[in-house]
């Protein structure tokens, strides 16, 4: 099984090569594409069960051993961010199927979106700092051609500014792979774990933790690193969009509790005392942001950094408990930011436009699509019975036990303020009679049967699984909670690639 | 741009240039060189002709489009990464088969990999510069 | 020799990143090469200087024995660079297709979908 | 009783279908529910009476310790009854009021909701269960206010509810959770058995104040009260249901249900008690500047709010027993006084008190309701407002500082009197008025519901026994914790209380009188409407909007540089402050072969930074790119002189392509220009000279600590024997770690896929409005 592991990082390369040599068939390509996230799927759901099953997998690429090949490791988390990927691209390509034009298509939208899973699924699983670089840099290539893709005005204005900082984080994680190498000679995760845990004194640990920090710190989004996101994101087409804020942000998030838990747990006082700050930061400014924007797009843009902060809170706080609610919102926040994106889609199809002041009267035109969004908006403000807030509650729980009140009193307050937000888009896209809305944008011709099933489909399912990691929270939670305990306790993770300890 | 010296010097240069990307190839597993310095040679064969005469041209001589080549390059290299699963064996494990060959020594999956990334270098090299010459 | 690299390698960040903090968009690109390759000098520098030890075995050799040069940053910033090519080659065409699209090179253009109202 | 709790959110989900099915008689089907409800706890009265506390446990979030735990105690049956009796007859008389309105259907799902979220916030014993069923009043509360939602201002009161009670919800939240990590239970009936733990604990005022604004934001205490006048935008049955009958009593059961918890210290009475009183005036005052019927129901309603938790407060047996009657008789008037207000408006089309009269030959069987309503509530013998107000002033009397709060709690009686006259008696036999529409007697299924409720008050006062050991005991031993003799309620012949009650009725019927010179020369003052909390809630989301405005221009400024400008000055603050906590020396840094420099290394060094400078100080692009170049091969050159041949290599081809690539790009670009001003290259220039020194004082800080070398050594000993090459970083990047090649050939393919497509791909423009 564990040799079977690099699949999941090759099938989406096949997928995408052969997508790639179908160029001038867009039709082929679509099915290629479908067929690929099935097949990614197929694959991962074993491996996850494989991983809970034995708590790791790992194998060592080319036969090297650790520490001297790639290492390529799941451990519960991994394995479960695979699944949630493959989910969320399989649903992505289905409503791709038709939110993407042919124009896109023929220019290489399946094969981008396979790459851009390549990386995703490599940063998720590999257990090498450069090797975490190569993922992310292929990752974020893909992702800079996606956001381009199509040249429109506001796509390019939001892909320079998304290029620039993100080259410059990369450039940071360079700095970091030299100074981090330099200094200690190693690039696998589980050795550098290890001689940092040794006895000799551990030379520049806060800097190089401070540079990965920045460095990923960009790519997760937070303040006061994250100002591409919102930038951009409103720019692609919507299938982009969605599966950037379900995922990327997220790989940010994942780099910096896998180096946070396993690497940089020296002198941890200092360093969580920081991320709890930024933590903070990000969530009240991230809401605030988004109490202020008028487009459907950037409001949940703003919204998504402000959770960002809500994830780094639970890894700034670093109890076992924490971390499990952060392993449980993170799965909560990539299905319901990609179904709050997708949505944007059904909205910009009913009410023609994307700004909510020109929206209006969908709650009377399309009852049932309003209360889909109704249940989504409401698990990402916490609303319970819903997923959203039992990471929440854990985590202001965490907070509690660990008196970090201030923390707790801005995890709520961002939280009023979600509600806020959410609220008012309700109330004007929804709510609002239509007949306030500037002529040119009123359609009340429109129906929900105007909303294609290839779109309805993915926004479905994912409302469903909101509805059952809220009902239903149990086996969720132990999950999180095993991936947990494999975060807050990594010897077994040292152990299982470097062997027993000589 | 088109000078009678350039383009002459370019027929001669081509295949020489060609041929020192292949040895550059070769070698590469023993000396300096290997897959991205010989694609780059390559590619820069290429380039020169392009400049020498036109981006036309240089496609006709080149015959496939370099978008398939760099296609196949990463189908080449993720099938060589794929062999030794099919051994039972960890992802990319190296298989080296016995007989030495002359001029190219041992050939083994990491060779074959070498190739497609030579084969993908070129290609991006090219696809981009002809992109780019052609607006 | 690593004195002066350290100034070298500083020297070039300076310079990246004064330049892509210009307004102009095709500063922007010359400030990402510049940090391009100030990274790329980083790593080297950081491996650890040999003169003339490449690590290349002789063909009498079965290993590599001496004072080598560490191949393991060469093999990173090898990989690096090449990265950075593709990165690079996009970015440079996105600069000049933006360029044309809006007819503007300053960035105080081109800011029109990222307003708060 | 799982399937009790549940069954409201099941039939509410089948209601639209049952509706657009039957129609109207859907009502009748559904109405169906909550008299099952109702039947089925009145089934547990005998048991919970003999002093039995009944559970019910389902799993639900075993690792959190979370679960579904029900406890039907005298407290939850109370309540419990009092929101399916209330819901049936509300469930009736909305299919009269909204009938044929088209979201009939969706109303009944909402209210069914929120049936069940009541039900279940009175019957979790689990404090998470409980806050879950929370929220879900609140959202339900959300949904039914906005009914009308084409309304702005429908809109804005529900939001303003939501925002509000959800504040409140969520140091509820904070406040279990503290409760919880005191006790170690989430469990109530746990906590019961370690009650002077939390009392202890230094975490109690916290815990205090968090649930006390948690309460008082759901039943509309003074700060908080404003929301709940404004909810009356609701449709009337909403009003009646939620906002006078069940929800805002949510936070009194919660005062209640804690009150053996965490009552009974100084903290407790120092500050509910005032609390209580104070909103209990405020509310009696502002009901007396109203005309609207339904603002002026929903300020009595605030008042009323304010003297069940006034008695809370108290935390006496009597006190206790004063509240629950007065929640029971209050329930069954207020939900009677705002039936009748819907009936008025439905009929006339207005709800203005000065423009309504003469109504009473028009719709008798109403006015009779009303009648009875308006007479309990003023608390005439002997209807169940009168033993509710007997004990209030019983209790008033007996607590510290008995004068003050006996004379407020008069003065809220006499607004009692006055208001249930103003709404019930006043429209039927006032004699001119002025109506929209010419008013006929109602539909049986509206009247029926303000008759029930009336002759309820009437003979359950004329039998106060029936209520009094079924109900109101067993409440009263489980909002104190333990069992004690209550004095049958009964008359008392003359004493203080029956003259003070007979006071606030003359007082009462007096400005009943001359209400509508009271309310003119009382509305002349009102400071309320410009500094009150109403205003400061406006002010306080003006203020946000202003600051999460100000804040998003700062930081979202839309201008790439100045991100840019924001990234780079964090990293070299971090940075800085990282390289000072790792406690680097300056000795250290520079101890290391200064002079070991030869002189065609300087020149390289010297060469690499000029071009540097000149790249960036080039006016002319061409000059910048030849620059790039030179820089490009200056690092080639090291790369060359310290041993790095493959490397050299690569750099001289890539710079090559790169160089002519830019080329290629480069005439269709414009003049290098300098767009920014002096003093900000200047910023920039100092910006960008600093983080260049951190970065070199970081390398040499690297270089003063090396470290490792077994890897290297593994690669060096193997390379030839096990990877069959001599040139060891070739085998590294095809072999050892040729998982990196992979992803490197990756990117460079998709970033020319991206350099095509940007090139060619033309989207048409068209297509831009049908994404």
């Amino acid at each position: 099984m564990s040799n079977a592991l690099p699949l999941i990082i090759v099938i989406p390369l096949l997928t995408a090569v052969i997508a790639l040599s179908f160029r001038h068939r867009p039709g082929i390509q679509r099915a290629v594409g479908f067929a690929g996230s099935l097949v990614l799927l197929c694959a991962s759901v074993p491996i996850f069960l494989c991983v809970l099953e034995r708590g790791y997998l790992s194998t060592q690429i080319g036969s090297w051993p650790a520490p001297y090949g790639i290492t390529i490791v799941a451990d519960t988390l991994s394995a479960l961010l695979i699944v949630a990927t493959a989910l969320v691209v399989l649903l992505i390509s289905i409503a791709s199927w038709i939110e993407i034009d042919p124009a896109r298509e023929s220019f290489g939208y399946t094969p981008l979106l396979h790459f851009l899973i390549m990386g995703i699924c490599g940063s998720f699983l590999t257990g090498d700092v450069f090797n975490l670089y190569v993922w992310f840099e292929v990752m974020l290539i893909a992702s800079f051609v996606l956001l381009g893709l199509g040249g429109e005005k506001p796509q390019l204005e939001g892909t320079i500014k998304y290029v620039a900082l993100n080259l410059l984080s990369s450039a940071l994680f360079l700095a970091a792979i030299g100074v981090l190498y330099g200094t200690y000679g190693t690039l696998n995760m589980a050795d550098l774990a290890m001689q940092l845990r040794e006895s000799r004194p551990s030379h520049l640990v806060i800097t190089l933790a401070t540079l990965f920090l920045l460095a990923f710190g960009i790519k997760a989004a937070v303040f006061p690193l994250f100002f591409w996101l919102p930038a951009s994101y409103h720019t692609p087409p919507v299938p982009i969009s969605a599966i950037f804020a379900g995922l990327l942000t997220k790989v940010g998030i994942y780099s910096l509790i896998r180096f946070f838990t396993l690497i940089f747990t020296q002198d941890a006082e200092t360093l969580h005392r920081l991320i709890l700050i930024l933590a903070a930061l990000t969530m009240i400014v991230g809401i605030l942001g988004a109490l202020v924007q008028k487009d459907f797009r950037r409001i949940i843009s703003f919204n998504l950094i402000s959770h960002i902060g809500t994830l780094l809170a639970g890894l700034g706080l670093f109890t076992p408990l924490a971390l499990a609610g952060t392993v449980f919102y993170l799965i909560h926040d990539i299905v319901s930011k990609t179904c709050l994106f997708l949505f944007t889609s059904v909205v910009q199809r009913l009410g023609g436009s994307g700004d909510i002041r020109n929206l209006g009267g969908l709650y009377r035109s399309n009852p049932r699509i309003s209360l889909l969004f109704a249940i989504v908006a409401l698990s990402v403000a916490g609303i319970p019975p819903l997923s959203g807030f039992w990471g929440k509650l854990v985590l202001v729980q965490a907070g509690l036990i660990k008196r970090e009140y201030w923390l707790v009193a801005a995890i709520l307050f961002a939280s009023i303020l979600t509600l806020y937000s959410m609220c008012s888009i309700w109330s004007e896209a929804f709510w609002k009679d239509s007949s306030g809305t500037p002529v040119e944008f009123a359609n009340p011709g429109r129906k929900a049967s105007s909303i294609p099933l290839l779109l309805l489909a993915p926004i479905t399912s994912l409302v469903l699984l909101i509805l059952l990691m809220g009902i239903w929270p149990a086996p969720f939670f132990e999950t999180a909670k095993l991936a947990a305990q494999q975060l807050s306790n990594p010897d077994h993770y040292i152990r299982t690639i470097l062997g027993e300890k000589p | 741009m088109s000078s009678i010296i350039l383009s002459t010097a370019t027929r001669f240069l081509l295949p020489l240039l060609l041929l020192l990307s292949v040895y550059l190839l070769f070698r590469g597993h023993n000396e300096p060189g290997g897959g991205f310095v010989g694609g780059l040679v390559a590619a820069s064969a290429f380039s020169l002709y392009m400049i020498a005469f036109n981006v036309e041209k240089a496609r006709r001589i080149l015959r496939i489009d370099p978008r398939s080549l760099m296609g196949a390059g990463l189908f080449l290299a993720s099938v060589s990464a794929w062999i030794s699963l099919l051994q039972g064996r960890p992802f990319m494990t190296g298989i080296w088969v016995e007989k030495v060959f002359p001029v190219i020594g041992k050939v083994g999956t990491p060779f074959l990999f070498d190739v497609g990334v030579y084969l993908v270098v070129i290609g991006v090299s090219l696809t981009i510069l002809f992109t780019m010459a052609e607006e | 020799m690593e004195v002066e690299l350290a100034v070298a390698v500083g020297g070039l960040y300076a310079a990246g990143i004064y330049l892509v903090m210009r307004r102009s968009i095709i500063k922007l690109i010359i400030g990402l090469s510049l940090l391009g390759h100030a990274a790329n000098l980083l790593i080297f520098t950081m491996g650890g200087l040999v003169r003339g030890q490449p690590p290349v075995m002789h063909p009498w050799e079965t290993r590599l024995v001496g004072g080598f040069a560490d191949p393991i940053p060469e093999a990173l910033i090898l990989t690096a660079i090449v990265i950075g090519f593709g990165v690079q080659a996009f970015a440079i065409v996105l600069i000049k297709h933006t360029y044309q699209a809006t007819g503007t090179e300053d960035l105080k253009d081109l800011q029109s979908s990222d307003l708060t109202s | 009783m799982i399937y009790a709790l549940l069954a409201g959110f099941a039939v509410g989900l089948l209601a639209p279908v049952a509706v657009r099915a039957l129609r109207d008689r859907a009502r009748w089907l559904i109405t169906l529910l909550p008299l099952g409800l109702f039947t089925y706890f009145s089934h547990y009265v005998p048991r919970i009476q003999s002093g039995e506390r009944i559970f019910f446990h389902y799993s639900w979030l075993p690792d959190l310790e979370i679960g579904l735990s029900l406890c039907l105690d005298g407290l939850s049956l109370l309540f419990a009854l009092l929101i399916t009796v209330v819901g049936a007859i509300v469930c009736a008389y909305s299919g009269e009021y909204l009938s044929g309105h088209r979201d009939l259907g969706r109303f009944y799902a909402t209210l069914l909701a929120f049936m069940a979220s009541m039900l279940g916030v009175v019957l979790s014993d689990n404090l998470i269960a409980l806050f879950v069923f929370w929220e879900l009043t609140s959202v339900t509360s959300y949904v039914l206010i906005g009914f009308d939602h084409e309304r702005e201002a429908a809109r804005s009161s529900a939001l303003q509810a939501l925002l509000v009670t959800g504040l409140g919800g969520l140091t509820l939240l904070a406040a279990f959770l503290l409760m919880k990590q005191v006790t170690g239970t989430f469990e109530t009936s746990a906590m019961l058995q370690g009650a002077s733990q939390l009392t202890a604990s230094p975490l109690y005022p916290a815990i205090f104040f968090l649930i006390l604004a948690g309460a008082a934001t759901k039943s509309a205490q003074i700060p908080f009260h404003f929301w709940l006048p404004n909810a009356m935008e609701a449709p009337t049955p909403v009003s009646t249901y939620l906002h006078a009958a069940t929800m805002v009593k949510a936070g009194v059961y919660l005062l209640a249900r804690f009150s053996p918890i965490l009552g009974g210290t100084e903290l407790w009475q120092n500050w509910i008690i005032p609390l209580g009183a104070g909103t209990m005036v405020t509310g009696a005052w502002l009901a007396l500047v109203q005309k609207d019927l339904k603002r002026i129901l929903a300020c009595t309603t605030v008042s009323a709010l304010g003297i069940c938790v006034l008695l809370i407060g108290m935390g006496t047996p009597t006190s206790l027993h004063a509240c629950m009657l007065f929640l029971a008789a209050h329930g069954l008037y207020k939900g009677g006084l705002f039936l009748v207000a819907g009936i008025i408006d439905h009929e006339t089309g207005t709800r203005d008190a000065e423009d309504l009269g003469r109504l009473g030959r028009a719709m008798p069987l109403t006015c009779a309701a009303a009648f009875l309503t308006a007479l309990s509530s003023a608390g005439v013998y002997p209807f169940l407002g009168f033993i509710g107000k007997e004990l209030l002033y019983e209790s008033t009397l007996n607590a510290s500082l008995p004068f003050l709060f006996t004379s407020s709690a008069v003065f809220t009686g006499m607004v009692f009197v006055t208001m249930g006259g103003i709404v019930a008696v006043r429209p039927f036999f006032r004699g001119d008025a002025q109506l929209p529409k010419i008013p006929h007697e109602p539909p049986p299924g509206m009247w029926l519901g303000p008759l029930v409720f009336g002759s309820l008050g009437l003979l359950l006062g004329l039998f106060p026994g029936i209520l009094h050991s079924s109900l109101i005991v067993p409440a009263v031993h489980a909002s104190l914790g333990q069992s004690v003799a209550l004095e049958h309620p009964a008359w008392h012949g003359w004493d203080l209380k029956l003259l003070l009650s007979i006071g606030s009725l003359l007082a009462g019927g007096a400005v009943f009188w001359k209400w509508s010179i009271v309310r003119k020369f009382l509305a002349g003052w009102s400071i309320f409407r410009q500094v009150g909390p109403a205003a400061l809630y406006d002010s306080s989301l003006t203020l946000l909007e202003v600051i999460a405005r100000r804040q998003t221009r700062f930081f979202q400024s839309g201008r790439l540089n100045i991100y840019l400008l924001t990234v780079v000055l964090t990293a070299v603050a971090f940075l800085s402050w990282a390289l000072s906590r790792d406690e680097l020396s300056v000795s250290d840094l520079l101890l290391h072969r200064w002079r070991d420099v030869r002189l065609y290394e300087a020149i390289i060094a010297v060469v690499l930074l000029t071009s540097t400078v000149i790249a960036v100080k080039a006016d002319s692009l061409l000059v910048a790119i030849v620059a790039l170049g030179v820089v490009g091969y200056s690092v080639a050159l090291v790369f060359l002189l310290f041993s790095a041949p493959d490397l050299a290599m690569t750099q001289f081809a890539i710079e090559t392509l790169s160089v002519i690539l830019l080329m290629l790009v480069l005439f269709r670009l414009p003049r290098l220009k300098n767009l920014s001003r002096r003093r900000n290259r200047l910023r920039d220039g100092i910006i960008a000279l600093s983080a260049g020194a951190v970065t070199a004082l970081l390398v040499l800080a690297v270089n003063a600590s090396r470290g490792g070398g077994k890897i290297v050594t593994f690669y060096a000993e193997n390379s030839l024997v096990l990877a069959k090459g001599r040139n060891v970083v070739n085998v590294i990047l095809v072999d050892f770690r040729g998982f990196d090649t992979l992803g490197e050939i990756t990117v460079l393919t998709v970033a020319a896929i991206g350099v095509y497509s940007l090139v060619k791909l033309r989207v048409p423009s068209g297509e831009e409005g049908d994404r």
